[in-house]
């Protein structure tokens, strides 16, 4: 996009991009953890409306704001560890168990509110999402500094790689010693944390909450981690790249106005920007697969008379 | 030296997966210093008694002892703690990640430390592995070596080894051999798990045999002949000798058109390559792991690429033809990895025999043909089923070779490639194997075998050609077959034919 | 005689009798035959879709392209025979065979191009629903009242009757036995679950994979095209957002018939009686009075429970493992 | 056997009659607000109604709940409709199965009910929003640049207001350029991102206009984000005022517009009500309705359309609201 117009790319933009992708990022970086090993979390879209609602009552009933943000990241850990339980211990796939949880969190939302907006959230909360330090975004400069620490976490820690190790090979794991199980439930607990933690985002930058809030979204942060070289079968990725996806992803929305494309042609364009990406993302990578093996082979065959 | 000191106490230990009772009452001692060989057929037990014994499957009953305390709730990471520690039949590891990643994951020691250790190992062990390549790119030979040297780097106490030179070659398996001595010299104990018994007797200090779950006979290696093992193995009453049964075929070719003829093949990963398959011929080819047979039977058989070179099948060019147009030609592989290639795991053995076949049959399936094809090859490689429909998954390994076989039969070939067609396989069903390979020949069948085992190679081909990084020079007729030539030949260093060994 | 039927299919049929005795106890209006005949309509899209999506599921993908599918085949059917006033019938058929290219654009990139499924699906569904968007702008219509104004027999495609069989019951019935007999009855059925087995052993034994997996999106994506054009004749109008609420649906039914989401088991047996139990069950709570926003909890309970202790997931954690190693399937 | 009263020509208990609200979707707090006034008109008078929506607001899911609140034994519907054509086939089902059909908020085809209880033609809306911008422009017949942003351009009743409001520009204004048309799909995050490149995008814009209720207050709330308040760009449309009042209090907009939806609702379901209790309605009557006065029904041409019948009418909203820091405090939905 940046080369159509260069003036998208300024510094300026840049922040107000991830600033509207936060929300997103911190999705794709659960979602990363559950991708990992070789899961998927669909319910997210759904934790984020039900923990952004819980918030948002209590905010806007005068609560204290620690007292919201707990209740919220107590809902997120709470879905993250039913997911988990169904996962691990009813061993329902994934994909089924957060497919289900998806459809009971939005009408236990519905029911919550009554199948009410919360409105009027109380201006410094709102407030929370405009602070800025450095000359950055609070809030970005928050997240950002969290996926540097999960990028750290995930692949310099010793626990960290067992995530990967799950989803690349969990008999290797288990044999290993890594307790799969608990790895497993963890992550779904982080997901299910850091769509809380959305929520707690979309509270403050959006300021009001329907009872659809975050729908499709899974769909999307999926996609963004996709994009961002996070495999759907396990064992590859990294949080950075999925941040980056998510950045990307949602970017296309804002470079879409701005390039002053009749509206209509959004979903064309955003659709076929996508297929693109990853078409071209899957032939590279093929192809240095394909360019690796043959160079190792050939190694093979040149090496000749080097060993007697 | 005082009284030896126990490792290991197994106690009547018993389990079941679902109503399939894999082990009955196993009762078994390791102590310091002894290498404990476990025999028996495929599915007998062995692999699940070390698993439970590792933790990763929980007995039904029974209890464990290590170093003299009870282990009551062991799972891999407690089992681990205590110094035991199982180097896995089938290798698992972590395809994505470098081999040094696969080497430190899950070792609370320091990442430097380790690499410091498995760089000395692996130079000691002579192998030659390079610790930046994926693990997804190495070869099984090279991924069970990883799993080796993961093993020996932790320093266990109690060291399993399942079937670690089901891959390795002669040499390779030999300096294997010497670091389990050093092993077993500075007190380690350890279980030890093959279906090759002349490693038996070079290594271990004692010898037990499971047959259907249940520990037949077992003791000190000096109280066992080779005879015994394979009596104590075999089920009473059919045993197969299939040493006796090979007719082989002097190689007088003359006047004759070969069945596969390969001129000047060129790919990735062998240059060069040319030889000719004659009807009712075995022809091996011998070669160390990594040399390249693979690639070679690939390209022939339409899966990789064929950058030069020729190859016919019964006089005609089937180079850079399909896979689906190879076959239809005449030509059969079985692939060399079974799970990755050969099955359709949570499919009907049916359906894995017919899956070839079913094009012959027209657009629409038909069941009564393909059951009729299903019993007659399961009659005839005496496949061991319930029904056609059990998953193939639920056979043993020797099983689900005959079936691989049996789709590779159905389609009536001229020639087939068999990729080291006994891996992992008991002594009963590679002898069925072998006396199957025989007939085959009989009937006229032509097989090109890759094998790294130079005892079966040695012993089933007509003729052999040995690949040696990517190229093939030598052939050995069959006057000149031999251990020794074979190994020589492997090794690039045979310079024609040397009788006086013998 | 039971024990031939699976298990899962047995459970499933299970459950429709217990709906309709329930359903019918809360609101005995429930055991009227039409107006359980007629229901069909409410869920005879998705079902259509349903079906050839439980084939790409079974080859390892996922489809979500269709739901927009729907939509495109829709305006297409609409543009072609009241704006350029082509025949009806040319135009459903060209409608249908957008359809298909759909699916085939999908399938193509999925099966040769290595995308996965889901990515790939997400793009089709943004880009399909915008050609459609796009189409009707172009077009001159106005893109939010929907083309209308179609003949009578149009509308009868889906609104009919024979002999008091709903067109929808019928309709459902072909496109069930289609299904049924391309997967469970020919070759290219039984590839299809081989290639979902272990595509390298299917690849190994002559099976060209890469077909057989580009040929079921072009199969789910002209079941879509068939969908959108039954929604059309059934609401009398041609609109570009048509079907986009099926998206979960869809893979409820594929998942609650029992299809492994992994791939290599399954069948539209499963998909045809999970579909009349989803469609039920929004009907019969309806009428028991149950709101419609409240139905996704009974749906996500019943897949839960369904799935966890009436037992489809035996198979589940070696399929899993099956799954993991097909990674190194990179030479292909 | 009981289809209806009217069928059987005998009249029901009050608490026996069903009516079925349907919105065009849930979660919305437009339709929630509507639902409202629905459920306290039927307490008042003692009739049963049940809300019936689904999430996704489409022809499909509508279609299915019309069937099942006929199945159901429903007596009357008063519904929203998203498509103007797509649900013909169910109302004519429902129809003949004696339902009696009301419409609010957004209509059908006239053939297919009996009533629409309107909050105002398009004319009267489109106007209505471009007027709520000029009035807070201080030279309206100046060049100006403005902006559509709502939810989607399926969506009918949106659709037609901007529609007409363009052409109620072209008149009135023809100085006014729209610079663009911008789209949040009714879903907050995607509003939120878009208002802000709208700003983004068109720095010198002077006027946002958002006849949608997700997207008006997610436009405002862009706008203070940049910390941009209504003398530097206009932001109006129409949305509820309890999702608007704390941008009017802050001083981020001006104005916006709604009509009274609770009333809308109470009425629309006491049409209904009164229709299955069997009443008979003629165009040009007058209904007493409880609280609310005597409302009268006018014919379908007021709307535009050609079908007229006796038992076919149109009853408008009295009237329609602009809500600014004076009155606000006084609604509360
Ligand atoms: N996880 C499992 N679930 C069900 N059955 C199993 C499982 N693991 C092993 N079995 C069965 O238990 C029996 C013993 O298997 P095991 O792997 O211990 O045999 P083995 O002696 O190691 O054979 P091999 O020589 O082929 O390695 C076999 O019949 C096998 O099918
Ligand atoms: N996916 C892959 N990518 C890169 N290199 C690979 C890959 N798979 C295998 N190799 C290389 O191929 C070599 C093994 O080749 P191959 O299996 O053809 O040898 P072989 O002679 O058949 O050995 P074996 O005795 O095991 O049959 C290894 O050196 C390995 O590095
Ligand atoms: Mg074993
Ligand atoms: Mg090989």
């Amino acid at each position: 996009m940046g080369f159509i117009n260069t003036d998208y790319l300024s510094l300026q933009n840049i922040d107000k991009s991830l600033k509207s992708s936060l929300l997103y990022i911190v999705l794709a970086v659960g979602m990363t953890f559950v991708l990992l090993t070789g899961n998927l979390d669909i319910s997210v879209g759904g934790t984020l409306g039900l923990s952004a609602a819980v918030c948002g009552t209590i905010l806007r009933d005068g609560g204290n704001i620690f007292l919201a943000v707990i209740a919220a990241l107590l809902i997120g850990a709470f879905i993250g560890l039913i997911n988990g339980f169904g996962v691990i211990k009813l061993k329902i796939s994934s994909f089924i168990m957060t497919l289900a949880l998806l459809s009971i969190t939005r009408v236990v939302q519905v029911l919550y509110t009554d199948g009410k907006w919360v409105e009027n959230i109380p201006a410094n909360v709102k407030e929370l999402s405009k602070i800025d330090i450095f000359g950055m975004n609070l809030l970005s400069f928050f997240v950002i500094v969290g996926v540097i620490f999960v990028q750290v976490y995930l692949s310099k820690s010793r626990k960290g790689r067992y995530y990967t190790a799950i989803g690349d090979n969990v008999d290797g794991a288990i044999s290993l010693g890594i307790p799969v199980n608990r790895y497993i439930a963890y992550s779904f607990v982080i997901s299910g944390i850091s769509a809380s933690l959305a929520g707690l985002i979309f509270v403050s930058q959006i300021g009001f909450v329907s009872t659809n809030a975050g729908a499709g979204i899974e769909l999307t942060v999926i996609a963004a981690c996709v994009l961002g070289g996070v495999s759907l079968i396990g064992g590859i990725g990294t949080v950075i790249g999925a941040a980056l996806g998510a950045i990307i992803l949602t970017s296309i929305n804002s470079a879409l106005v701005f390039m002053k494309v009749p509206a209509f042609w959004n979903d064309t364009i955003s659709g076929s920007l996508l297929i693109i990406i990853v078409v071209i993302d899957a032939l590279l990578v093929f192809h240095a697969n394909k360019k690796a093996k043959k160079v190792r082979l050939n190694a093979r065959v040149l090496q000749k008379g080097a060993q007697g | 030296m005082g009284a030896p000191k126990n490792l290991v106490k197994l106690e009547n230990i018993r389990k079941s997966f679902n109503r399939n009772t894999v082990l009955e009452g196993i009762s078994l001692d390791l102590n310091e210093s002894e290498v404990i060989s476990i025999i028996g057929g495929n599915g007998s037990g062995k692999s699940t008694l070390m698993k439970i014994l590792t933790g990763i499957y929980k007995a039904d009953a029974g209890f464990i002892e290590i170093k003299g305390e009870k282990a009551d709730h062991l799972n891999p990471f407690a089992a681990h703690e205590r110094g035991v520690y199982l180097v896995p039949q089938e290798p698992l590891l972590f395809p994505n990640m470098t081999v040094e990643q696969n080497l430190t994951i899950g070792f609370s020691k320091d990442k430097n430390e380790v690499r410091e250790e498995s760089v000395k190992l692996i130079k000691e062990l002579g192998w030659n592995i390079d610790l930046n390549r994926f693990a997804a790119t190495l070869s099984i030979a090279e991924q069970q070596q990883l799993e080796i040297i993961k093993g020996l780097l932790r320093k266990s106490k109690v060291l399993i080894l399942d079937e670690p030179t089901s891959t390795l070659t002669f040499s390779e398996t030999e300096s294997l051999f010497k670091v389990i001595e050093q092993l077993k010299n500075s007190g380690v104990g350890i279980f030890y798990i093959t279906h090759r018994l002349d490693e038996v007797f070079q290594i271990s200090t004692h010898a037990v045999i499971l047959r259907d779950g249940k520990i037949t006979l077992k003791g000190r290696i000096e109280e066992f002949t080779k005879e015994i093992l394979i009596k104590g193995l075999l089920p009473a009453g059919n045993e197969h000798h299939y040493e006796d049964k090979f007719e082989r075929r002097r190689s007088n070719h003359e006047g004759e058109e070969p069945i596969l003829k390969v001129e000047n093949l060129v790919g990735d990963g062998f240059k060069n390559i040319s030889f000719e398959v004659y009807k009712g011929e075995v022809v091996g080819l011998a070669g160390l792991v990594g040399a390249g047979r693979t690639e070679i039977a690939e390209a022939i058989y339409g899966i990789n690429p064929i950058l030069s070179g020729k190859v016919y099948l019964d006089g005609k060019d089937i180079t850079k033809l399909s896979i689906n147009e190879t076959v239809d030609s005449g030509l059969a592989y079985i692939p060399e990895d079974r799970f990755l290639n050969g099955i359709f795991s949570i499919s009907s053995v049916r359906n894995n025999i017919t899956s070839q076949l079913i094009k012959r049959h027209g657009i629409f399936t038909k069941k009564k043909l393909e059951e009729q094809v299903a019993n007659q090859y399961i009659d005839r490689l005496r496949i061991k089923v319930s029904s056609q429909e059990d998953e193939i998954k639920s056979l043993s390994g020797g099983n689900q070779q005959k079936a691989v076989i049996a789709r590779a039969l159905s389609m009536n070939p001229k020639l087939i490639i068999m990729d080291e067609p006994t891996r992992g396989i008991d002594a009963a069903a590679r002898g069925d194997i072998y006396s199957i390979i025989t007939e085959l020949k009989s009937q006229g069948f032509s097989i090109l075998l890759i094998s790294s085992d130079l005892e079966e190679i040695e012993r089933i081909s007509d003729r052999i050609y040995a690949v040696y990084q990517g190229t093939c020079n030598v052939c050995l007729n069959l006057d000149e077959i031999n251990a020794v030539n074979v190994m020589k030949a492997a090794f690039g260093t045979f310079e024609g034919s040397d009788k006086g060994h013998g | 005689m039971f024990n031939k039927i699976p298990r899962w299919n047995l459970t499933l049929f299970v459950l429709i009798v217990a709906e309709i005795i329930v359903f019918g106890m809360m609101n005995p209006r429930f055991w009227n035959v039409t107006i359980l005949l007629n229901s069909f309509n409410d869920f005879i899209a998705l079902a259509i879709i349903g079906f050839f999506v439980t084939l790409v599921v079974i080859t390892g993908g996922i489809d979500i392209s269709g739901v927009s599918i729907i939509g495109l085949t829709s305006v297409v059917t609409g543009l072609l025979s009241q704006v350029a006033g082509i025949n009806i019938w040319i135009s459903i058929f060209c409608a249908i065979l957008i359809g298909g290219l759909c699916g085939l654009l999908n399938g193509v990139l999925i099966a040769y191009g290595r995308v996965q499924a889901m990515v790939m699906t997400l793009g089709g569904m943004l880009l399909y629903r915008g050609i459609a968007i796009v189409l009707v702008g172009l077009s001159g219509v106005s893109t939010y009242e929907g083309i209308s104004g179609f003949s009578e027999g149009f509308g009868q495609i889906a609104n009919g009757e024979v002999m008091g069989i709903p067109h929808a019951v019928l309709l459902f019935i072909i496109m069930f036995l289609i299904a049924y007999i391309l997967l469970h009855r020919t070759r290219y059925g039984r590839y299809i679950y081989l290639t979902g087995i272990n595509q390298n052993t299917a690849e190994y034994s002559g099976i060209n994979t890469k077909k057989i997996i580009a040929s079921t999106y072009v199969l789910s994506g002209l079941s879509a095209g068939i969908a959108g054009v039954v929604l059309t004749s059934y609401l009398g109008s041609a609109r570009s957002d048509y079907g986009s609420e099926y998206l979960m649906p869809i893979l409820t039914v594929v998942v609650l018939g029992g299809t492994f989401i992994t791939g290599g088991k399954g069948g539209v047996v499963g998909t045809a009686l999970a579909s009349i139990i989803l469609g039920f069950m929004q009907v019969g709570l309806q009428m028991a009075g149950v709101s419609t926003q409240y139905i996704g909890l009974a749906t996500g309970v019943l897949l839960i429970v369904s799935v966890a202790f009436l037992g489809i997931n035996s198979e589940f954690r070696f399929n899993m493992k099956r799954i993991l190693p097909q990674k190194q399937n990179i030479g292909g | 056997a009981d289809k209806g009263a009217s069928v059987d020509g005998k009249k029901k208990d009050d608490k026996d009659i069903q009516v079925v609200f349907i919105p065009k979707m849930t979660g919305n707090a437009f339709f929630e607000s509507g639902n409202n006034g629905a459920q306290e008109m039927a307490k008042k008078v003692g009739f049963k109604v049940k809300y019936d929506g689904a999430p996704e607001g489409t022809v499909a899911n509508q279609v299915q709940i019309i069937n099942s609140a006929v199945n159901s034994g429903a007596d009357a519907i008063a519904i929203s409709s998203v498509s103007s054509d797509g649900l013909n086939q169910a109302l004519k089902k429902a129809l003949a199965a004696g339902v009696k059909v009301v419409t609010w908020d957004s209509d059908v085809d006239p053939k297919y009910r009996s009533v629409y209880v309107n909050q105002g033609t398009p004319e009267i809306l489109g106007k209505m929003l471009v007027d709520m911008a000029a009035g807070q422009m201080d030279k309206p017949d100046d060049a100006k640049k403005i902006a559509w942003f709502y939810s989607s351009p399926t969506v009918p009743d949106q659709n037609s207001w901007v529609n007409y409001a363009n052409k109620y520009i072209k008149e009135k204004y023809p100085k006014w350029e729209v610079v663009t048309t911008q789209f949040g799909d009714a879903n907050e995050q995607k509003s939120l991102q878009v208002g802000g490149s709208i700003l983004d995008s068109y720095p010198d814009i002077d006027a946002v206009i958002c006849p949608d209720s997700t997207a008006l207050p997610a436009m405002a709330q862009a706008a203070e984000n940049k910390g941009l308040k209504a003398g530097d760009v206009i932001i109006t449309g129409f949305a509820s005022p309890n999702s608007m009042r704390q941008f009017i209090e802050n001083g981020t907009i001006n104005n916006h517009g709604l009509w009274d939806v609770k009333d809308q609702g109470a009425l629309a379901v006491y049409v209904a009500y009164w229709l299955a209790k069997g009443n008979n309605l003629k165009v040009g009557d007058s209904i007493e309705v409880p609280d609310m006065g005597s409302v009268k029904v006018e014919p379908n041409t007021i709307q535009g359309y050609d079908y007229t019948a006796d038992d076919s009418g149109i009853i408008v909203l009295p009237e329609r609201i602009v809500f600014t820091k004076d009155n606000t405090k006084d609604y509360n939905f």
